[in-house]
Formats: structure tokens, sequence, C-alpha cells
């Protein structure tokens, strides 16, 4: 039986609206119902897998016809956030448990965003786009709102970020409706491929604002740490695998099928081989890579230690994406899956940490992998795969992305890249070790591992993980369908890995895994062989000989890495918060002067009405003899 | 199953022998003997070539080397060190403040015989021995350890009691 | 087939001898050096048994047992991927950029396992090595770098191949090796740079709580880990050599220069350190790397 | 330099060398001296310790203070009674005194005013006896007491 798209978008809003109504009698039928709709577009979905709906008109306004449509591009997509949207909200019931009224919201507001999510990736034209957009935005500023005690700076920092990128949006939809006359992608695609560069580059550069606003690169990327930082954890990690994705998505839509990379190539002077405008986002994602790694590394507080490395990984992305060959893409793509996954998994694990101990500044927190075995292994998962070591996702997507700045001969993006993965072992390894490993504080005796339920998010993303990561074959396959869809001709994959292809050496990761696995058995072997070890208390420490005793607070946690601020302090100086506060400081003097005109007599007012009339007479009048 | 106890006292024997070649000394300098270390390690009398070398903690060292007086303080980070240590552990006791007090014998915080609270394997006698001394008991501590007399720790391990009753006696908490 | 089968089994074996031989060899050197007459060429064999054979071992947890094991593990894993002189290995399946990530997951099983342990000493040596470790991974990648775009592949065993008879890529190359020189110099912990198991500062970094059969391991570890290091650079600057005994002497001479250096350097901070990688290495890595793309291309 | 310390401190000053002058004074005004000493330029306390005069039954508490500049010990010596010894806290004039107070707490049971740590154990950890250095303390008998020590005859061959 086939749904009709109208109802896989409005199964979300319904959703949502009939929770909130049942919180009414109860928050566990608010719950129900919750979850059920969380659920149904897992059924709506599969239907859409290989079929390409195209302009299902469902409203006309004003002379033009809104559309929805559906392509392999989104429908990969669609599965992904389904899958992300249902895990944070099996957390967010556990997280906003005992919030009463304010838990109603929640679950009303997450509900319609996952429909606002639904809509963006649907629509096949920029108005019905622009709605949704909008929509989320809203959405996002109100589940901020409910977070930790700096929330409200972040919401502002958020809606002000966001209203930027959609005012820059909205500038080149009302371009183009007035050029192009239709607001359907297929005609908008039709009229740019015969449009002016000028017009090109400028709705191009508009649109790219807005997009990398959302998917926070590095000019824009200001907002984002203090907002998933701030966000509830549930709400963090759908912004993290979710809003961030789509502003991704839909740069890989726009420059794909929209602008056509041959479009660019044509109008746009080549730079090696590659048009300008892509080889300058190809230097910012390298940019945001290093800029995201090194910060991550000095942070204190865990949730921004990974929304730094977010930054950092949606810069890769951008990298892949922008390279434009069918290796890079292919890469990007894989890696919007992997990163979802893996940052998803580590948000609800620190998410957990913080339901049970109630604080999220790592030098408060330490040797908790006794009482949180399961939260323990999933990290440790977790951050095996997002410093891309083999056995785990994080690795083919960066590999297919290493191999194609290599098929490109281009080794200084290569060498950054790289760096950045490096970079990204110091900051993963700091937040598993101030969090699990060390001394245990006295307060922390009585932790208790996370509610059975709210461990199926960990575990679920943990087994994808490693599932995705031993056999690349499944995510490839939506991802090669994508690549036919944008028009480039798709890599040769299998099951277990990449055959041997022009511009890639096979990389296979289940050999790599297995020859691990024999390794660890002949270790492990040898190990098990010997005499046993006996259990020793964490107090029977070598500490030069003094006895140690349990007051002792010896946990080396806070300023972990207090030695790599100053490696990095020359290039401190330039930080683009510098560059936004000197700007916020011409404003406020700009304002103070203008608040003088308004002096509140009569005649200043009149008189100022009479020099503007004179100013815009004469413009007429020369206006009339110069043209 | 004389053949399995052959097979065993062989295995431990051959260990022994090889055992003794790779001995780790514990760089743990309680007192004034501990300045005759340096010229038995370095160039002119070099510990290494039998395999002996310093080492930082105590989990990895096997020789903890008591080099001179021991007041009641340092007995009891002494001890701590020791149980530290993984058997098999072996105490080398310094110069003549370790046997019968020396020189402190009588000072008021000075313990007179270590043997009395760690089981000691093998004593250099002198006020403070030269590298000479030291390095001739290391040659005996490796005689006794081919022959499997220094078992210094199994006799700290069966009458714990009795060496934990001397400590008691002389640390008051 | 099956004699790459058996080559298979017998590399990780080979590997832990030769690296106990060379490290064996080191300490003979430092001491010839130091005008002693240092221990018998087969001591870390004899230490690796005594470890081994202790009667009683302590742990601090299963994360604590475990980080030995997948040390030991991953260092198998790693030399499965480096080719040796006339066999593939699992090179086919995983190049230079998969070998960089591999050689890391023994590092980060280590540093797990010692930060179980709960000793500052232990963390303060791991935080030291993770940020060593991104300072001696500029040049080297670069290094690695300059070499695809020279030979068009990432392939280990082409680049040994390539390499046969006696242009080797220290003379084609001559910035370029010196830059992945002083980078494996610094991964293998020599002198200027063992800020991490600095034995004055902080009780011999990672290892503090290891003993017995953990140390014993990871020592099996170190010694395989040395085999891998050194063969690594052989292959990318040496030309891999034409049968197994002129790689272990290629390693060897890799170890004297080494240890020349090694005996005679103080020790950096790891501020310094870091700073040196990224300056003067990473300079003449770039230049090798210009004179190459310029010329290569 | 004595006739500038005459003016200054209220006591008998006598020079015994060049560099050597030794001030008594009365316990009361024992830390007004030093302060006013410090004043004059002697800018170290090289040591702060006591001397048991067990017939007279005082303590002699004795400061060692050096004047960097003009090249001058002075050593100011002071009597204190033996039964419950007391003497108020010098760190604010010479904060270097504080571990010295602290031995003499320990050492000597003399208690220091507004020293925190006056009578708290520092090297003697546990210790149940009297305080080691005081004339009335004798050692060797604690020592045989409390220490086992070896019984063998000592043989000359």
């Amino acid at each position: 039986m086939n749904f009709s798209l109208l109802m896989i978008l409005l199964t979300p809003f319904f959703g949502g609206l009939l929770a909130y109504a049942a919180s009414a009698l109860h928050k566990s039928v608010r719950n129900i119902f919750f979850l059920i709709f969380m659920l149904i577009p897992f059924v709506e979905l599969p239907v859409y897998l290989n079929k390409t709906v195209d302009n299902f008109y469902y409203l006309t306004i004003l002379g033009q016809n809104l559309s929805l449509g559906i392509n392999p591009l989104s429908s990969m997509m669609l599965l992904l956030f389904t899958l992300i949207f249902f895990l944070s909200s099996i957390f967010m019931m556990f997280e906003f448990n005992d919030r009463g009224e304010e838990g109603d919201l929640a679950v009303l507001e997450l509900s319609f965003l996952e429909g606002a999510v639904f809509g963006v990736l649907l629509a096949r034209d920029i108005l019905t786009f622009f709605i949704f957009f909008e929509l989320m935005a809203v959405l996002v500023f109100f589940l901020v709102g409910k977070g930790y005690k700096e929330a409200h700076t972040a919401q502002m920092k958020y809606i002000t970020w966001a209203l930027i990128g959609a005012n820059s949006m909205l500038a080149a939809i009302v371009l183009l409706l007035f050029k192009a006359g239709n607001i359907g992608y297929t005609e908008i695609a039709g009229y740019l491929s015969t449009a002016p560069t000028s017009i090109v580059l400028v709705t191009f550069i508009l649109f790219a604002i807005g997009f990398l606003i959302e998917a926070s690169i590095m000019p824009f990327h200001v907002w984002t740490p203090i907002t998933y930082a701030e966000a509830p954890d549930s709400v963090s990690v759908v912004l993290a695998s979710v809003v961030k994705k789509v502003g991704l998505y839909l740069f890989a839509l726009f420059a794909f099928s929209l602008f056509g990379l041959n479009l660019f190539s044509k109008l746009l002077p080549q730079v090696l081989n590659n048009s300008l405008v892509m080889y300058i986002l190809q230097w910012i994602g390298a940019l945001t890579i290093i800029i995201g790694t090194f910060i991550a590394i000095v942070q204190e507080d865990a949730k921004k230690i990974l929304a730094w490395s977010s930054v950092a990984q949606s810069g890769y992305i951008l990298l892949g994406l922008s390279l434009g060959t069918p290796l890079g893409v292919a890469g990007g793509l894989l890696h919007i899956i992997n990163h979802s996954i893996f940052k998803g998994l580590l948000f609800f694990v620190v998410g957990g940490v913080i339901y049970r101990t109630g604080t999220k500044n790592l030098p408060e927190l330490g040797g908790l992998i006794k009482k949180m075995p399961v939260s323990f292994i999933s990290m440790l998962l977790g951050i095996i795969a997002v410093a891309g070591i083999p056995p785990l996702n994080g690795f083919n997507s960066k590999y297919l992305i290493y191999e194609a700045l290599i098929q490109k001969n281009e080794p200084i993006l290569l060498t950054i890249a790289l760096l950045g993965g490096t970079g990204s072992f110091m900051y993963v390894y700091r937040l598993i070790h101030s969090i699990f490993l060390g001394q245990l504080h006295e307060e922390h005796e009585s932790v208790r591992e996370v509610p059975l339920i709210m461990q199926i998010p960990m575990i679920v993303l943990a087994l994808l993980a490693l599932l995705f990561g031993v056999l690349p074959g499944i995510p490839m396959y939506f991802v090669s369908k994508v690549e036919a869809f944008l028009g480039l001709d798709p890599i040769k994959y299998n099951l277990t890995g990449f055959p041997e292809q022009p511009g890639l050496h096979a990389g296979n990761v289940p050999v790599i895994s297995i020859t691990f696995v024999a390794g660890l058995v002949v270790a492990g072997l040898l190990f098990y062989l010997l005499p046993r070890a006996r259990k020793v208390h964490q107090l029977d420490n070598y500490y030069a000989g003094e006895v140690l005793t349990k007051d002792v607070k010896y946990n080396y946690s806070f300023g972990f890495y207090s030695f790599f601020d100053d490696i990095i302090a020359p290039f401190n100086k330039w930080s683009v918060e510098s560059v936004y506060e000197s700007f916020v400081g011409f404003i406020k003097t700009a304002g103070d002067y203008l608040r003088r005109v308004y002096t509140g007599n009569l005649e200043t007012y009149v008189s100022f009405g009479v020099i503007l009339l004179v100013i815009f007479s004469l413009i007429y009048i020369l206006g009339g003899i110069l043209w | 199953m004389e053949l399995q106890e052959t097979l065993e006292e062989g295995y431990v024997e051959i260990l022994d022998h090889l055992r003794k070649r790779s001995l780790w000394m514990l760089h743990y300098c309680t007192a004034c003997g501990a300045i005759e270390l340096p010229p038995t390690i370095t160039s002119r009398f070099d510990a290494e070539r039998f395999g002996i070398a310093p080492f930082v903690t105590s989990r990895q060292s096997d020789i903890l080397l008591v080099t001179g007086y021991i007041n009641i303080k340092t007995l009891r980070r002494l001890i701590t060190v020791y149980e530290q240590m993984l058997p098999p552990k072996y105490v080398i006791g310094f110069g003549s403040c370790t046997i019968n007090g020396g020189i402190y014998w009588d000072s008021y915080a000075i313990v007179k015989r270590l043997d009395l609270y760690l089981p000691v394997d093998v004593y250099i006698a002198g006020c403070m021995p030269t590298p000479m001394a030291v390095l001739e008991g290391f040659r005996t501590l490796m005689k006794l350890i081919d022959e499997g007399k220094a078992n210094g720790w199994k006799k700290y391990q069966e009458n714990y009691e009795y060496y934990k009753e001397n400590q008691r006696k002389v640390l008051k908490w | 087939m099956v004699k790459e089968i058996l080559t298979l089994i017998f590399t990780p074996i080979l590997a832990f001898f030769v690296g106990i031989f060379l490290l064996g060899f080191k300490r003979k050197m430092v001491a010839r050096i130091h005008r002693r007459y240092g221990p018998p060429l087969h001591q870390p064999l004899l230490d690796i048994i005594k470890l081994l054979s202790k009667k009683e071992n302590i742990s601090h947890g299963v994360m604590f047992d475990l980080g030995p094991v997948m040390y030991v593990g991953a260092a198998i894993l790693t030399v499965l991927f480096l080719p040796i002189p006339g066999f593939k290995q699992l090179t086919p399946f995983g190049d230079l950029i998969a070998f960089l990530y591999i050689m890391v997951i023994g590092s980060l099983g280590m540093a797990l396992g010692a930060g179980e342990s709960g000793n500052p000493n232990a963390s303060i040596g791991i935080a030291r090595a993770l940020t060593l470790m991104l300072g001696y991974e500029l040049p080297l990648i670069i290094a690695g770098n300059t070499l695809v775009i020279k030979y068009g592949t990432t392939d280990l065993y082409k680049f040994m191949t390539l390499q046969s008879g006696f242009h080797w890529n220290l003379f084609l190359l001559p910035l370029t090796a010196i830059a992945g020189f002083i980078a494996t110099y610094g991964a293998m912990g020599e002198h200027p740079f063992d800020v991490v198991v600095a034995p004055q500062e902080v009780a011999t970094g990672p290892m503090v709580e290891y003993g017995g059969k953990h140390l014993g391991l990871l020592m099996i570890g170190m010694a395989i880990s040395t085999y891998i290091e050194t063969g690594f650079f052989v292959i990318l600057f040496l030309g891999g050599g034409a049968n197994i005994l002129t790689f272990i002497l290629k390693q060897l001479g890799v170890i004297i220069v080494m240890t020349l250096f090694d005996t005679v350097f103080p020790r950096f901070r790891i501020e310094n350190a870091v700073r040196y990688f990224w300056r003067w290495p990473t300079l003449i890595a770039l230049v090798g790397l210009l004179i190459v793309y310029i010329g290569g291309k | 330099m004595v006739e500038e310390i005459k003016r200054v401190v209220i006591g008998e000053v006598v020079e015994k060398r060049p560099q050597r002058v030794i001030v008594k004074v009365e316990k009361e005004n024992f830390a007004s001296t030093l302060n006013a000493l410090k004043a004059l330029s002697f800018n170290r306390l090289n040591l702060l310790t006591a001397i048991d005069f067990i017939k007279e039954n005082q303590f002699e508490i004795v400061a060692l203070v050096y004047s960097d500049e003009k090249k001058v010990m002075s050593i100011v010596k002071a009597r204190i009674p033996r039964d419950n010894p007391e003497i108020e806290t010098l760190i604010h004039i010479y904060p270097n005194a504080f571990k010295y107070e602290v031995e003499l707490g320990e050492m000597f049971g003399i208690r220091v005013i507004g020293n925190p740590d006056s009578m708290k154990p520092f090297v003697l950890e546990g210790w149940g006896d009297l305080p080691p250095l005081r004339k009335d303390f004798d050692s060797i008998k604690y020592a045989t007491e409390h220490y086992e020590s070896r019984n063998v005859e000592v043989k000359y061959d």
C-alpha cells in the first residue's frame, strides 16, 4: 500500500498534536503516542526506497504550484533522520521525565521539528523548502531554550545566525522568483543553466551562506559550541546528527542538481582543474577541520568537546562534497551517515552520564568505568569511530575522502585532513579518560548504570557503527544510488569494502578486523596462561612510597592538555570571534550617533523632513537628465 | 607423577638460572648509601653487565635496596613500597645501620635490625660499602637466586603475622 | 599460496626476534658509548622471561588487563601490513593511509589500560604521548604525501619494489628522507623526545602501574613496534632490500644512527618537542614536497 | 655597628668579634627586638632554636639573624621558664621561622602562640614520650627499650 508523500509529511505533526493532547491524561500515554508516531515513518519510507517521485502537486498559491517529491538523496536522509529522531525521543522521555509541562512542550516541539525536517527533505520547490526551513529554525530555538543555565544566550546566538541565513536565502529566492518566474527545482535548474554568470554566482553564494551557517562551517560556526553544549541532551543529538546534516544535504542538492557542477566549471575560471567556488569551499572545509580539532582539544566541558568535534567533522564532509569527483562525493555522503551515527552515539553516552551524575564538567567526573560499563563500551566504540580507526565506520568515509584528495593531487589539503585525524585522536581520548578512567569521586560511589530502556539508543548506534564499519557495502548501497541521482558515475563497491579501482587502493576493513582479532587471541592466550592477577584497590597505587588515603584527590583531569595551549598560542590571536566582536562594537557606536538625532522637539523632525524632501527631489530631477 | 615434579622442578631451576641474569633495582634511596649506587651503575663498575638496572616504580622492580639508617618515618614508606612490589622480590641491606643500628645505635628514632620488619636476603657490611662491595653483594644475591635460596618474599608471606607484629610495635599507628 | 600463509604466521615471531636483537644491540651500543661493557645481546629476552615468570601479578580492572593485550594484538596486526622482501603480506588490503591509522590502535589500547590504573603519572604520560604524536605525524604525513605523488600509488609493496637497485629514496629525495627520519626518530621515543616515559619526571609515564606479565607483554609489543618503525622507514626510504637479511641489516643501520643521536641528547619539554617538529622537519618536508610537486607532475 | 644596635635595643649588647654581636633581652621584648633588628638591615633569619638549662629550670631561645649589607650576624637570646614554656610567633617578621617553631614544639615542647602547626608531629610520627631534645630525656634507655637489637657477641679474628 502506498502512502502519498503528504501523509509522510503530516504524520509527525499529527503525532505531536496527539501526544500533546494525550499529555493531559497521563505522561505515559503521551510517551506511548509519541513513540508510535516516531515509528510510523519507518513503515512509510521503504516504499519509496528506489522510486523517484517528482512534483507531487499539493497546493497552488498566487499562481505558483508548491510540490513535493522524493529522490534517492532525500530518501537516504529521511531513513537516517527517522532513526535518529526515534532514538532521541526515547532519550527525551527519560530526560524530561520529571519536568511536567516543559516535557509536554518538548515532545510537541520535537515531533514538529521532525515534520519540518521531512518538509525540507521532501520539498521540490524553493518556497516549500524555505517555509519548512524557517519552521525548523524556530522549533530549534524553542527546544534549545529548555537546556542548561546558559541556554538563553545559546538561543539568542542561534536565532541571530539562523535569521542571517534565512534572510540571505530569502533574497536568493526572491531574485530567482522574478528572474525564473517559476519556483520548482527543475524549472530553476533549467533557467540557471542559461542565466548569466553574475546571477548564478550571487544566488549560489546567498544560498551557500544559509547552508553553511546551518552546517556550522568555519566562518559561521560561532553559534555551534554554546548551542550544542547548552541544549538538552536529546536536542543536542538532533542538532548534531540531523539539523547540521540538513544544511549539508541542501548544499549537496543545490550544488549538484540545481546549479550543477559542470555549470560552474563552464562559467568560472579553472583552478587546478576544479572551479574557483569549489576550490574555495575545499579550503574552507580544510580550515574548519583544523580549527574544530585544535579548539576541541583544550575544552573542559564534555559537550563542548563534542560540539567542536562536530564542527571539525562537518569540515570533512564539506571537503569531500566540494571535491566534485565521484570518490570525494561518495566519501562526503558516507561521512554524513557515519557522522550522524557516531556523533549521536557520543552525545547519548554523555547525556546518560549527565543524567546519572548531574554534571558535564570533566574535572568533576572520573572513574565511572566500574559503575557504568555499558556506557563505557559504547563510548569506546564511539571514540574509535570518531578517530577514524579501522574496525569502525569512521574509517571508511575518511579513507574515501583521503583517496579522493590523492586522486585530485592536492597534498596540502591531504596533510591537513590527516592531521585533523590525529588531532581528533587527542580530544577523543581526553573525553573517555576524564569521564570513565582515573579516580572515582566519593559523590559518584552510588552512581548506577543508565536504565535499560535508555541504553537502547547507545547500543543500537554502537552496533550500527560497528556494522557499517566492517561491512561498508550496506551504506554504500544508498550512497551509490545517490551519486547516480546527482549525475556522477558511482564508484565500484562490494559488501566488504572497495575493490581496486582507478585512484583507490583496495581498503578492506573485515581483513583488518579479523587479523586484529587474531592478534588479540594470541596475546590473550599468552596473558591467560600466566599466573592470575589479583584485583587491587584504586588507592593501592605507586605514589612515590607515600600511603594514599581516600581524601587525597589525585585525578589528573583539569587542564589535561594545558601545555597544548602554548603550542598553539601564536595562532590564538586571529580568532573569528574577535572579528565579530569588533563588528558588534562598530554597530554600537554607529547606533549611538544615530540616537542623537531624536532630540524630542518638533522643529528638528520637521527640518529633517524638509531636507530629505529636497534630496530626493534633486535625485529625481538629476536622474531624469542623466538616464 | 614424579616426572611431573622433576619437570616442574627442572623448569623452576632453568627459570631461576635465567632470572638471576635480569634483576631490576628499585631507585628508592633511603639514606647515605644511595651515593654509592651511581658509580656502581655507570662506566667504572657497570652493574648493567649483570642485567641489573635502576627502575623507578615498585611494580616494575625486583630488588629493594635499603641503603642506610632507617628511621620510623622511612620504615612506614619502606613497608608500603615492599608490599607494592611483585614477588619474587629481594631486599638487600646496605651498611652497618641496617645490621645493628651502626653509629645510630643510641638514637631514639633509628630502627636497629632491618630483618625484624622486612625479610632481608643479603646484607652488605661497611659504613657505606664501596661499589666493589656492592657488586659483590649483587653477585651473592645472584648466586642465592641460582641456588633457589633467595626466597625472603616467601618467608614474608608465610609468617606475615610475625612481621606485622614487629612493625606494629615500632610504628604506633 | 601456502608459502604466503606460512610467512604470514611467522612474520610476528620474526619481528619479535629481530626487535629483541635490535633492542639488545641498542643497549650494548649505548653501553659502549659510555665506555662500559653493557649487558649481553639477548638481555631484552632475559628481561621478558623474568617479567613473564613473576609469581604474582596485580590488576586494576578489566580495561587494565586489556591494555597490554590490545597493544600486542595491534602490534601483530601492524606487522602483517608491512611488506617483507619478496612477499606482499596483507598490503593488498591496506595501503599507506590505512597503515598510518592501524599504527595508532596499539597506543590507544595501552592508553586506555594505563588510564584505568588511575595513577596521575600515567595520565600525564598519555597526554604527552598523544601531543607528541600530533607533533611527529605532520612531517611523516608530508613525507608520505611526497612519496605518493612521486609514485602515483599508495601501495607499500610498490614503494618497496619501485626502489630496487640502488636508487633509494634516500638519494633521490634526500630532504623528504631527512624529514621522515626525524619523524620516525620521534615515533621511536628516542632521547630528545622521550618526554613520554621520562623516568625522572613521570615515573615511566603510562607504564607506571604495569608490572609482571603486563609489562612483559608491553615489552613484547615494544620489540615488535621497534621492528615496525624501523621497517617502515626502510621500506619508504631505503628500498626495502632484496632479501630478509639485507632488510634487517638496513634496520640495524637505522638503529645505529638513531642510537648515536640518542645517547648524547638531554630531553625536550613537550611544548618544545612539538614546536620543534612543526618547525624544522616540517619545513624540510614541505621543500621536498614542493620539489616533487613541481618537478614530478 | 654595635652603637646602632645599642640605640635600638633594650638589653645587654656585646660585640664578641667584628662580625658577631650578642644581644641578651627579656622574654617579653624578644619579638620587638627582632623587629627592630630587621628594620636595621638584618634581613635574614638563619636559625631559631632553644637550649635546655635544666639546672636553672629555664630554656634559652636563640635567634641568629644576619645582615647581608653590613655582613654582620647578631645572636639574640632570651630566657623563658622551663615549665609550660611559651613564645609568640615570629612568622610575620621572618616567614621562614615557621618550620623552626614547629620543631621547637616537637623537640622541646615549647608552645608557639600564633603558629597553626605549633604542637603537631613533624618528624616523629606517633611520638608518646618526652620531647627528645630535653636534657631529662634518656635516649639510650629509650633506644634499648623500644628497638630490639641483634644480641650477638662480636668476634675479632
